[in-house]
């Protein structure tokens, strides 16, 4: 079994940067873990999951889309330039797996999205397998694991002084040969049972069997009034959800040049669907409450076959009175039974 | 930086004194560098914290935000709330990282023409010294 | 706390028995037993299910302003929920006859994070004390100090008790002015250094608007920043400095300090440097409480003949 | 999007000749919305401002821009050339090429630079701008003077003389005001009552004065041109119209009571006049000592009256004015010298105030002229006068001179040497300020002819030895303490404002300065204006003054009212704040910035937003700060058109900056 030593990884990293990418690592800001473009400074190991995820990375907060300058009349229009590739290290599973979400809706519809075709296909994502779960995470209640290996180009699962390197594509394969010298054989067990048997008491709680099929017979509901009341309508748990990717187009004007952009959008903001004729459809906390946890667990199931969750935590570790996924579904529970 | 760099300064004049005081700098051909571009305001008591933080956005390399001495307002209070507001702001955006030299409030009456000139002059000389400004800017 | 929770659900039970008040807002369990959640009680019978521990971390002074269009409200607040609602009736958002106030002291709220952090498994119950905080666990029960198991909002707390109970339960803790010390590390880098500093928490922040979305002095119908010839919705860094100055400039002499932003903030910035820095000008300038209770006309809104010109004194953001 | 012009003037070689024209016309040209530009000598003759009409016909212009002089130099010129070819006159904007650039900048490509960022910005102003409409506002030509003293007198009757109605309002019983109480007048000691009679009685029969004495001003509302007013009338409980002012009631009233009027020192009845002349000769009833009021019976005056007009149950009565203009002239007040116990005022009779000297100098006051002292009533052999009391001293809060005492206490000091020809006058004083026609002469004449000895220096105390009063002072010339033995000491205490001044200027939306003084809009230009537009000052409501003065700005402020008369409608700027409802919150952080009290509430569905007055609005902007929500916007001066203004000034294009 292959073998990378903690060691070499700064090596490893350098030597696919200096192959053109850029490299994204986990580094720790202030006390908070965030993904940054990594230019050699030390890269956190004691996290749960950075602040942002792998949608950070491919469908970027803000990502122009076109430039243009001159009079309406005359306008000369001219398209940014193509991603350049990109490695990310030491994303988690449960990001992973959600760009595989992501991939249904930009890829494998009728329509696809140039932006995020172009940067899934040039970005190689080297996950780092987890070997505890935060008090957040429940991967394990929407089909994950800590060491699953979906949406991973490479997996690294942790052992002592090092990780344990499995490529389930050739991309993943490609970049582990970049450390084909700093890599080492070794005897060890599957690491990937090692996923089975990690504690995470969140996922025990968690019952969604069937739920979307009640959702859909109860989009009135009183209950949705009871939940919604504590929300604040900010778009915190869809900014740092990896599987919310919804977007508004923008156009930024410089007197005589300009550009047009797109960025993050959340259905939570009360301006989501607001229209030009001041006609808003989800006018209320309610609507928006019971859209965006209606997409998740009802719609996005319907559509593709599964939940809209990785399991991330990042909603119950954010919200800041406590809607999030699981308290949500906890609270379905209680009231469709 | 090229060595014919010049600094780009955008400055708030209420329209009763600092203005008018820029117009006797003209009317006295009084010669300052072409740096400065005033907006011309009712009085500084409507130049909004946040105009100021737009022009270092846009690329300004300095700020003037200029209105009539205290007592001296047309509008009899405008300048006292702008001495409050921008007492504040001053301090905040050197907290945020701006140079103290970017940003400089002054009361400039419709008589001191040589004063904004002498204002003007200052101002270019420590922005020359410290360049380009790059913080709170937007990308090109 | 528990004689309290039980003199609270019988004045809230008696509020809604007697038709005072439409709704009564306070804690009601959580998904997780030591995060409550602001719970909304419509009927006498919910009035049962309200709690009131160590654990209840929200700001409620902000939902009032939803709650009033049908009807009174009744509410729990603490100091800082007392100065949120103090700000909404300054702002003129609500009127004191459509709230009813249940006071209470209170002397901090536990980070369950940092307290199961601090003693090193589930932390289910705890006691805040004047120094310490003595956490529950299901083997032991330890003392800590303050600042390893309270949120960071309530380390710098200068108004325990609510001014404006209607019935305040249990003893009043007299207020104190806020510490401020926390600016001046801030003011003590060095231009590039400060720069650097806040262009990185800035770079983080993912614009999800929880900061005003929670916040009592951020109550407008429509906000400026909403408005794209104000902010743009690209996060750009120029965009981010933008979105920062104008929150803190429009909360400042407004700001209540109850930490809420930043308790909100999923990216860690530190908010409260922003709001205490205007805090810490007002005061040092023209002589401002910290944090100015609302009420008197706004700092901002007024002026005396002889006011400092702040920007003299002003370099390198001392 | 708008249809943009561009005029770029050569000024001859004003600007062309730093600024290349040419390049600055191709330059805007060019610009997004412009779709007419042009270069000319002289924008600002007959053919360049033909130039102007005939591209905004030609064109079909919604904006015009022009690179120019100041705009206080041609604004208003391309305005009206603007408005002359149909195009709405706020469209036009000017870049200051001229004195902004070409006057102060010397290379010419720098300065074309800068030229074209002028012309940007303006033009990105112009796309933002909306067509605004003068305000025209109706005038009720019919003037309120608030208060009958000489002052309010004199504005009335230069009002009403040219021939439009005047509403005076008198908080006494009757006109006068402070110098109804006045013996005789400096420098010319002819006497107050020979001057001020003929003129009460003259405003009193005139047919356009309305006379409301006995009341008071409760409520002011609206704004220039349509002021509407409440006044309240106070009850006299006797019917005025009724009485024939024989004044049987006030021989007869067996009440006899201490009277204000004459400093106390003398007795009025409980029904009466304050003084024979008094205009108009109708009695009141003093409530408070009146014995009926107090006790139920006594009615001696309703037994005399031969007009059954005694009403003992007459109210208040409140009436509704419309009016277009008013003037203040509520007159000052003087200090009560109880504070200045150093002095013995209060304690000792013989200390008294200099308007209860002026009373004792009164041929109708309590001694009927003859100047004798309270105590003892003998004539004073030796009489101290003080003056500065209150006045001049920031210590005990009033840093700013009277003005008035220096003269008044020469004419004092003058007035008693004639009464009392062996008498001997002492002046303690600071500073004797006597500038004025005839002033300085005549305090010469009273140095030298009355003898009156003056002592510069502050006096420290006075108290009494025997029967008169020892006054110590210092005399600062010669550095001696000196003591004067006086049978009478007068004290010039500082005038003040009303007591209630505060509370009318609040009324008014009249600011005040730190002692209550009423503000000017400017000290120079506008003296007699307020900050308020149509609330003019006349008299010692604005600062201390004395007759000449107060009469001269009386006249002067009634020529403001008559100016604003003459106008068919009152045009004003359309350059004022709008609430934008949708998105007010209501939070009223923009009214105390504002200095007009323009912003009021309004109800809007189910709450409460701002709303404000075009007619008090004076464009300042400060309101559109102070909003937060950006609901509050200062037309002509937008947000979205100053952000625009800062992104052309900021933008960098071609060669040099």
């Amino acid at each position: 079994m292959r073998f990378l030593p903690a060691t070499a990884l700064p090596r490893w990293l350098e030597r696919l940067r200096g192959d053109g990418a850029t490299v994204w690592a986990p580094v720790d800001e202030d006390g908070v873990v965030v993904l940054r473009p990594w230019e050699g400074q030390p890269i956190a190991s004691r996290y749960v999951n950075p602040l942002n995820s792998l949608k950070d990375v491919l469908l970027p907060r803000t990502e122009t889309i076109l430039e243009f300058e001159g009079r309406p009349t005359d306008l000369a229009v001219r398209e940014p330039a193509p991603p350049q590739s990109q490695v990310v290290f030491g994303t988690r599973p449960c990001d992973a797996a959600a760009m595989e979400l992501n991939d249904r809706v930009f890829l494998e519809g009728t329509f696809v999205d140039e932006g995020f075709r172009r940067r899934r296909e040039t970005t190689t994502v080297l996950t780092v397998a987890c070997t505890v779960a935060g008090p957040h995470c429940f991967c394990r209640a929407v089909g994950g694991s800590p060491t699953a290996p979906r949406g991973s180009d490479l997996v690294l699962h942790p052992v002592e002084n090092g990780y344990l390197p499995e490529a389930p594509t050739s991309r993943g394969e490609k970049a582990l040969r970049a450390a084909s010298d700093l890599v080492e054989d070794v005897e060890h067990p599957d690491p990937r049972e090692a996923g089975r048997t990690v504690a995470m008491p969140l996922a025990e709680r968690i019952a969604l069997d069937g739920l979307a099929a009640r959702l859909r017979d109860h989009f009135e509901h009183p209950c949705w009034d009871a939940i919604s009341r504590r929300c604040h309508s900010c778009g915190l748990c869809t900014f740092v959800c990896p599987t919310c990717y919804c977007f508004a187009v923008f156009d930024s004007l410089r007197v005589t040049r300009g550009r047009r952009q797109r960025g993050w959008d959340s259905c939570q903001f009360k301006d989501f669907l607001l229209m030009a004729g001041g006609h808003n459809p989800r006018p209320t906390r309610k609507h928006r409450v019971r859209q965006r946890f209606l997409h998740k667990l009802c719609y996005f199931p319907e559509a593709y076959g599964e939940y809209q969750c990785v399991g991330c935590g990042r909603c119950v570790a954010g919200c800041p009175v406590g809607l999030h996924l699981p308290a949500v579904v906890d609270e379905l529970g209680e009231v469709l039974g | 930086m090229s060595s014919d760099w010049q600094p780009r300064i955008v400055g708030f004049a209420c329209r009763w004194c600092t203005y008018a005081g820029a117009d006797l700098a003209g009317t006295s051909r009084l010669e300052y560098p072409a740096t400065v571009r005033l907006v011309r305001v009712p009085c500084s008591g409507r130049v909004n914290p946040s105009f100021v933080l737009r022009a270092f956005q846009r690329g300004a390399d300095g700020v003037l935000v200029a209105g009539c001495h205290p007592g001296d307002c047309h509008y009899t209070s405008g300048n006292l709330f702008t001495r409050r507001r921008f007492s504040l702001v001053k301090r905040f955006l050197e907290y945020l990282g701006l140079e103290p030299e970017r940003l400089r409030v002054e009361w400039i009456s419709a008589a001191e023409g040589q004063r904004f000139a002498q204002v003007i002059r200052e101002m270019t000389d420590d922005l020359c010294r410290l360049g380009p400004n790059r913080k709170m800017r937007e990308e090109p | 706390m528990s004689d309290i929770q039980a003199r609270l659900r019988e004045i809230a039970r008696r509020l809604l028995t007697e038709g005072h008040v439409r709704v009564f807002i306070g804690f009601g369990p959580g998904f997780e037993a030591n995060r409550p959640v602001p719970f909304f009680a419509a009927d006498p019978d919910a009035a049962d299910r309200l709690l009131l521990d160590e654990f209840c971390a929200a700001g409620l002074a902000r939902y009032v302003l939803e709650e009033v269009r049908e009807g009174p409200v009744g509410l729990v607040a603490r100091g800082c929920d007392g100065l949120g609602l103090e700000r909404l009736l300054a702002d003129h958002r609500v009127a004191r006859e459509q709230l009813y106030v249940v006071g209470v002291s209170c002397r901090g709220v536990v980070d369950p994070d940092r307290a199961c952090a601090a003693a090193g498994e589930e932390v289910r119950a705890a006691r805040v004390n004047g120094e310490t905080v003595t956490l529950i666990t299901p083997t032991a029960e330890r003392s800590f100090p303050r600042s390893a198991c309270l949120l960071d909002k309530c380390l710098r707390c200068q108004d325990p008790t609510p001014r404006i109970a209607d019935v305040l339960l249990g003893e009043a803790i007299p207020p104190g002015e806020r510490d401020l010390a926390h600016v001046d590390a801030v003011e003590r880098m060095p231009s590039d250094e400060r720069y650097r500093f806040w262009a990185r928490q800035f770079e983080r922040c993912l614009r999800c608007l929880a900061c005003r979305q929670v916040c009592p002095a951020c109550n407008c119908v429509s906000c400026s920043l909403d408005r794209p010839e104000w902010l743009e919705r690209g996060t750009g860094l120029a965009e981010q400095f933008m979105f920062h100055f104008t929150r803190a400039y429009h909360v400042a002499g407004r700001c209540v300090a109850c930490g809420e932003c930043e308790r909100a903030c999923p990216a860690g910035i530190p908010l409260g440097l922003l709001n205490d820095k205007f805090m810490k000008d007002l005061r040092d300038l023209f002589g401002v409480a910290a944090p100015h209770r609302p009420g008197d006309v706004e700092p901002l809104g007024k002026f005396c003949p002889d006011d400092p010109e702040g920007w003299h004194e002003g370099g390198e953001g001392t | 999007m708008p249809r943009i012009g561009v005029v770029v003037c050569w000024c001859g070689h004003n600007i062309a000749g730093t600024v290349d024209v040419t390049q600055v016309t191709a330059a805007a040209a060019a610009m997004p919305g412009v779709v007419y530009a042009e270069d000319y000598k002289y924008v600002c003759s007959e053919p360049g401002q033909d130039l102007i009409r005939r591209a905004i016909a030609d064109k079909r212009l919604d904006a015009v821009v022009v690179a120019a002089c100041s705009p206080s130099m041609h604004e208003a010129t391309f305005r009206q050339a603007a408005a002359a070819a149909g195009l709405n006159p706020y469209r036009v904007e000017i870049a200051n090429v001229r004195e902004q650039c070409s006057w102060v900048h010397r290379d010419r490509e720098e300065a074309t630079v800068k030229a074209v960022a002028l012309v940007q910005a303006m033009v990105a102003k112009a796309r933002r701008e909306e067509p605004l409409e003068a305000l025209r506002l109706p005038v009720t030509r019919r003037a309120l003077v608030i208060g009958g003293g000489i002052a309010g007198m004199q504005a009335a009757m230069d009002i009403a003389d040219a021939g439009y109605q005047v509403l005076l309002v008198e908080r006494e019983p009757n006109l006068g005001g402070r110098m109804a109480q006045l013996s005789e007048t400096f420098p010319t000691l002819d006497c107050a009552s020979c001057i001020l009679t003929p003129r009460t009685a003259e405003v009193a029969r005139h047919p356009r004065i309305e006379l409301l004495t006995y009341s008071e001003v409760r409520e002011v509302a609206g704004y220039v041109g349509d002021f509407r007013v409440r006044i309240a009338r106070k009850p006299a409980y006797v019917d005025w119209d009724r009485c024939i002012g024989c004044m049987l009631c006030q021989e007869k009233c067996p009440r006899k009571v201490p009277s204000p009027f004459e400093r106390d020192m003398g007795f009025k009845k409980a029904i009466g006049v304050n003084f024979p002349q008094a205009v108009p000769n109708r009695p009141v009833i003093d409530r408070e000592h009146c014995t009926y009021f107090e006790k139920g019976k006594c009615q001696v005056c309703v037994r005399v009256c031969p007009v059954e007009a005694v009403d003992f149950e007459q109210r208040e009565t409140v009436r509704e004015e419309a009016v277009g203009a008013i003037v203040v002239a509520t007159g000052f007040d003087v200090l009560a010298p109880a504070e200045f116990g150093e002095y013995g005022y209060g304690r000792y009779p013989d200390v008294i105030d200099s308007l209860a000297f002026e009373r004792l100098n009164s041929s109708s006051g309590p001694t009927g002229g003859v100047i004798r002292r309270p105590s003892d009533g003998r004539v004073p052999r030796e009489v101290v006068f003080i003056q500065c009391v209150g006045s001049r001293d920031p210590d005990r809060g009033r840093g700013y001179c009277s003005k008035i005492c220096c003269m008044y206490t020469a004419k004092h000091a003058m007035l008693y040497r004639h009464k009392v020809p062996d008498g001997q006058a002492y002046v303690f004083y600071m500073d004797v300020r006597a500038g004025g026609k005839g002033y300085e002469e005549f305090v010469q004449r009273t140095v030298e002819q009355a003898g009156a000895l003056y002592l510069r220096g502050r006096v420290a105390r006075v108290y009494p030895e025997g029967d008169r009063m020892l006054v110590r002072g210092v005399d600062t010339l010669s550095g001696q303490t000196v003591e004067v033995a006086a049978d009478l000491v007068v004290l010039a205490t500082a005038a003040v404002p009303r007591g209630d001044a505060r509370e009318l200027a609040q009324l008014l939306k009249v600011g005040t300065d730190a002692h209550g003084f009423y503000n000017e809009a400017h000290p120079k230009l506008r003296p007699v204006e307020t900050m308020t537009r149509g609330i003019f000052l006349a008299g010692a409501v604005q600062a201390p003054r004395d007759i000449s003065e107060t009469v001269a700005q009386a006249s002067g402020a009634a020529s403001k009212v008559l100016a604003l008369f003459s106008q068919e409608e009152l045009v004003a700027d359309p350059l004022v704040a709008v609430v934008d409802e949708t998105r007010c919150a209501g939070c009223f952080l923009c009214r105390p910035v504002c200095p007009y009290q323009a912003i009021s509430t309004r109800v809007a569905g189910n709450r409460e937003v701002a709303t404000v007055n075009p007619g008090l609005c004076q464009g300042c902007g400060a309101c559109a700060v102070a909003c937060r929500s950006g609901a509050m916007a200062l037309k002509g001066f937008t947000d979205e058109q100053i952000l625009a203004e800062v992104e052309a000034l900021c933008l960098r294009t071609g060669s040099p900056g």
